[in-house]
């Protein structure tokens, strides 16, 4: 396997520099895309099939389908800015030699440290069986450390406020060029695909109690199903937000504050939950948590408040 | 209940923020001023438990460090939270003036402000590294969609600049986080101080990576350059919270990680260097206040000055140092507050802030130019105002300390400051006859006025008020005296 | 068996590297998001012999996604959004 | 026996995945380019699952690798008629 | 006790190195959040790679720490790709001053 890392390490370099210093920003982007199929392979390989399943959903996936879209935009709405004005010849040199002192230092430091085994990680592993869910990772981001996954919703959301404000929608509409919209295909993908991708997205959110998976990974293929109807024609985005909707894009956060702030007096501490409800409260945290990051996603996608389903 | 203090703190805002967003605009201005009301009280009372019993910890879900996260009300992590709850308060109120009516915007802006002071609490009582990765990109992500109020067209370039400084600034302190997992095994502030201070090049990379990502975020010289667009064209609301508390809260980290997790690290070279780039900051940050043409880009770019203070405390580092640098973020933080609200006032009244015609306006507006030049006598540092007790304890330091150059950067930058609040004095307020007015405004109402010109008083009483402040403060961590 | 499983795997990899070329060179749109298809394809190909190689059965879903978000990348290319009326 | 067999799919597999690149190297034109991706590849793909899942001998694995071949052959067929279209029509548009 | 050197040490270098030299390099907005995100990928890959140098078995809590910093990092990015919309298709011309550095 040591050839298939290294020839796997040199491809994710040599992609990162291309997309870098790719002459046009199209370019650019594919080969972003690229290197997340890579980084997910890596990331198997270095024995995180989570982060590979959120990679390849979020970070290649969904990532990958907006900058496409922005790119379209930019493309329709300014066609001659075709590239941008690149850095002066000594700021590029100047550049070089910083990343590249930058980069080596990193690199010596990497493998000079030395990692010992007295860790907050081995604690986890160790009293994984008073967290109530058997999977480390989602026990860490449930359990351990909920309070950052709780923050971590907050940041969601403030994102999704912020995309609203700008008012720059991506608006998927007919117009002159776009010949995907009359393609009978389309709706075999939305008939084939959604239904498959909703289950894997419920799938991924279920199999966190026990193995790979867990809301983030399971709310962004949800998203991503979002996604697949809204560039089918069969969703759009709208304006107004009903109570409902903006109720499901909070439900995560507040559940989990709800939760906290409920049991703490019982507790002692927030976010500590008695030793029989456990495994409940953290199947629905996580449930509340995959629908509101969906739904948030799926937002922030498309920018705006609402999304509705096309009526035909 | 002392011990519960510190999540309500958190959560009171952030939770009043996500149902203000959930209703909508029902319940405006009732529910968000009622929520801001609880988050002083419950803040006030920690800062008396803290200045009674001492710092207050709570390990958050029952899981101690080094495997839980930990929330810690200490003597710095109070005196912020103090500023922030009377800043806050003075925003809130001020506030009901251009976001008091039931609107979308007014929806978003109250949202954002509680999620945001929420944000602020949560960083003041984190003690664990990778959870300030986290309340850091809360503080940012709410902070520029709150730019973003005074209208997208105007501010969304500087909203942009903002973003991808910040985002740059929080991955690179990530590393930081990273490498210091990878020695340490633990994210805890107390926990990581003996892997960090071993002097290797991973332990030095680390300790290079947190603070400059910190930095990045605090908008010192040379990383600034987002912080006068998007500070000079944010509503006026929103410019007094990202100068008196958002950055603050960068420099805040900054004093943290030095004398808690580095505080082993030999770094008197490091020390000097980030002397060095406070005293540029002061003089780069006040030339530019003196040569901008609006009265806000003035006000901004005294804040990019005024932060330079507190990094002074670094090559001084003694305890009259550390004092008179948090002395100074939170004389600062007032004052600073005190003239962006003022500053509002005038846009409101007249449409513009260009200052060549800014005549005559101590007439109409007489409170709030009276609260610009109160506010003003803390920037400039003249006694009696706190900024005066700050700039003093800084001198002193760098007397006790015999390092006289930073004795001159003091004496220097308050003679600048002096030179461009004047200025704007005499442009703005001292010239008759009456103003030039693009949009005329009805004369600030009460709520819009006082919130300013109590500020401004504050930032002259706290010219007496450093004694029973510095007590809760509680002195230089790990120094003897 | 694994040994041949990862040389499998190795020659695919290598195979996606060549493919680049395509994606670097274009010259057109089109030739440069098929490529990126082929891409997707390759590397689906590569987890289907890593999860048995490394035994991580969790490997098979990470292809699954790839193959779903493959379809979305290439509607995505075609489809050309513009910025909505504001809301 | 099954060892045999399957290194011979997987052999085969591989085979076409090589086909598949060259022919997205080589052909000359979009219109060609697309048959190495939409054929060679996914019968590269499907043989090395059939590979795989004789190795792995689960039924889990085996429908799951049948389902991610038939939409690696659908997906790959709906998104290269869309892209052959969209390159027919801007094209027109343009020259 | 010890780490391996890996070939991935050597990527996570270069992916942080190639992302701080777009950053400095590009003054396109997309293309500097594009360069960012390759830097934030170079920070999880030594976050990772910190978590599997732990004897006995990948350390979850760096993990579940790539894993928050994922969605932050996109959900960052797609409010500044919708920034970056507006501000590039914007009519009334909003030219970006040049820098003053």
């Amino acid at each position: 396997m040591t050839l298939f890392d290294s020839v796997l390490a040199l491809l994710i370099a040599i992609l990162a520099w291309r997309s870098v210093t790719a002459p046009d920003l199209y370019r650019g982007i594919v080969l972003f895309i690229t290197l997340g199929l890579m980084l997910a392979l890596s990331w198997a390989r270095l024995d995180a099939p989570d982060l590979a399943l959120a990679e390849a959903a979020i970070g290649a996936g969904l990532l990958g389908i907006l900058l496409l879209s922005t790119w379209r935009v930019l493309q329709r709405a300014a066609p001659r800015q075709g590239s941008d004005e690149p850095a002066s010849y000594a700021v590029r040199w100047l550049a070089v030699v910083g990343s590249t002192v930058f980069g080596g230092t990193v690199a010596v430091a990497l493998y000079g440290l030395q990692v010992g085994s007295d860790r907050a990680g081995a604690e986890a592993l160790a009293s994984l069986d008073l967290a109530g869910i058997d999977q480390p990772v989602t026990a860490v981001l449930l359990n351990f450390r909920s309070y950052d996954t709780l923050l971590e919703m907050g940041v969601l959301l403030m994102a999704l406020i912020g995309a609203l404000l700008i008012r720059s929608p991506l608006a998927y509409e007919p117009w002159h060029g776009d010949t995907a919209v009359e393609s009978p295909l389309m709706s075999v993908l939305a008939k084939v695909f959604t239904p498959i991708v909703v289950l894997v997205g419920i799938f991924l959110v279920w199999a966190g109690a026990y193995g790979p998976g867990g809301a983030f990974q399971g709310g962004a293929v949800l998203a991503g199903a979002g996604v697949l109807l809204l560039l089918c024609r069969r969703l759009y985005g709208d304006a107004d937000a009903t109570l409902l909707l903006r109720g499901l894009l909070v439900l995560g956060v507040t559940a989990f504050i709800v939760i906290g702030l409920l049991l703490m007096p019982w507790q002692g501490a927030f976010l500590a939950y008695p030793p029989g409800l456990v495994y409940v409260l953290l199947v629905v945290i996580e449930f509340s948590l995959a629908v509101s990051i969906a739904l948030s996603l799926l937002l922030l996608f498309t920018g705006t408040h609402a999304v509705r389903a096309v009526r035909s | 209940m002392t011990e519960h203090l510190p999540v309500l703190a958190v959560f009171l805002p952030l939770l009043g923020g996500v149902l203000q967003f959930l209703l909508g605009s029902r319940g405006l201005p009732v529910w968000p001023l009622a929520v801001a009301a609880l988050t002083v009280g419950c803040v006030l009372l920690l800062v008396g438990a803290v200045g009674s019993n001492g710092s207050i910890e709570h390990a958050i879900g029952g899981w101690d460090p080094p495997l839980g996260i930990r929330l810690r009300a200490d003597g710095l992590a109070a005196v912020m939270l103090l500023l922030t709850a009377v800043v806050g308060a003075a925003v809130s109120v001020y506030a009901l003036g251009p976001h008091g009516k039931a609107s979308p915007q007014a929806t978003h802006f109250w949202a954002l402000w509680l999620l945001l002071w929420g944000s602020l609490n949560a960083l003041f009582l984190s003690a664990d590294l990778f959870n300030i990765y986290v309340t850091l990109e809360l503080v940012t992500l709410s902070a520029i969609p709150l730019v973003l109020l005074a209208g997208p067209g105007k501010t969304v370039a500087a909203a942009l600049r903002y973003l991808q400084f910040a985002l740059f600034g929080s991955l690179l302190y990530l590393l930081g986080v990273a490498i210091t997992y990878g020695l340490a095994g633990s994210l805890d502030l107390a926990l990581v101080g003996p892997a960090l201070a071993d002097g290797g090049l991973a332990a030095g990379l680390a300790a290079g990576c947190l603070i400059g990502g910190v930095l990045v975020k605090a908008a010192i010289v040379p990383c600034h350059v987002w912080l006068p667009p998007a500070h000079g064209n944010a509503p006026a609301a929103v410019s007094a919270v990202l100068s008196a508390l958002v950055v603050k809260a960068a420099v805040y980290l900054l004093l943290r990680f030095w004398t808690e997790p580095l505080a082993g690290l030999s770094g008197t070279l490091v020390a000097q260097l980030l002397g060095a780039l406070g005293a540029a900051a002061i003089f780069y940050g006040s030339i530019q206040a003196f040569r901008q043409e609006r009265l806000k880009l003035v006000v901004a770019y005294s804040t990019v000055a005024q932060l330079g203070y507190m990094l002074l405390f670094f090559p001084l580092a003694v305890s009259q140092a550390w004092d008179g640098a948090v002395y100074h973020g939170l004389a600062h933080g007032v004052a600073k507050a005190s003239l962006f609200l003022a500053t509002g006032n005038v846009i409101a009244y007249v449409g513009h802030d260009r200052l060549r015609e800014l005549r005559g306006l101590d007439r109409p507006l007489a409170l709030s130019v009276f609260a610009f030049g109160l506010a003003s006598v803390s920037i400039m540092g003249l006694p009696p105002s706190g900024g005066f007790v700050a700039k003093w304890l800084l001198l002193s330091a760098a007397v006790e300390t015999g390092q006289w150059w930073w004795a001159v950067v003091l004496i220097i930058g308050g003679l600048l400051a002096a030179a461009y609040i004047i200025r704007v004095l005499r442009y703005a307020f001292l010239q008759a006859p009456g103003p030039a007015v693009d949009v005329q405004g009805p004369v600030p109402s009460a709520v819009m006025a006082w919130p300013a010109t109590l500020l401004g008083l504050l930032a002259i009483l706290m010219g007496f008020t450093a004694a029973p402040t510095l007590a809760l403060l509680g002195g230089l961590p790990g120094a003897t005296s | 068996m694994t040994a041949l499983l990862t040389v499998a795997a190795v020659i695919l990899l290598k195979l996606f590297a060549l493919g680049l070329i395509r994606i670097y060179q274009g010259p057109s749109e089109s030739d440069r998001i098929l490529a990126v298809q082929l891409s997707g394809t390759t590397t689906v190909g590569i987890l289907v012999l890593l999860s048995h190689v490394l035994a991580m059965p969790a490997l098979i879903y990470v292809a699954l996604l790839f193959v779903l978000f493959a379809a979305l990348i290439g509607v995505a290319f075609v489809r050309h959004p513009g910025i909505g009326s504001s809301s | 026996m099954t060892d045999w067999i399957s290194s011979m799919f997987i052999i085969a597999g591989v085979g076409f995945f090589l086909a598949g690149t060259v022919g997205l190297l080589r052909f000359p034109d979009v219109f060609t380019r697309l048959h190495a991706l939409t054929k060679a590849d996914n019968t590269g793909l499907g043989l090395l699952g059939v590979g795989v899942a004789l190795q792995g001998q689960s039924f889990r694995l085996a429908v799951l690798i049948a389902l991610i071949w038939f939409l690696a052959v659908t997906a790959s067929s709906i998104a290269c008629h869309l892209v052959a279209r969209h390159n027919l029509h801007s094209e027109e548009g343009e020259r | 006790m010890s780490s391996i050197p890996d070939p991935f040490g050597l990527a996570a270098a270069a992916l942080l190195a190639v992302g701080f030299y777009g950053f400095v390099t590009h003054r396109h907005p997309l293309r500097r959040l594009l360069a960012i995100n390759i830097f934030g990928n170079g920070v999880f890959m030594t976050l990772i790679l910190v978590a599997r140098w732990m004897p006995g078995g990948p350390d979850p809590i760096p993990h579940a720490m790539v894993l928050t910093g994922i969605v932050i990092a996109v959900s960052a990015t797609a409010f500044g790709l919708a920034l970056v919309r507006r501000s590039m298709t914007q009519e009334d011309g909003d030219r970006r001053e040049p820098d003053d550095d």
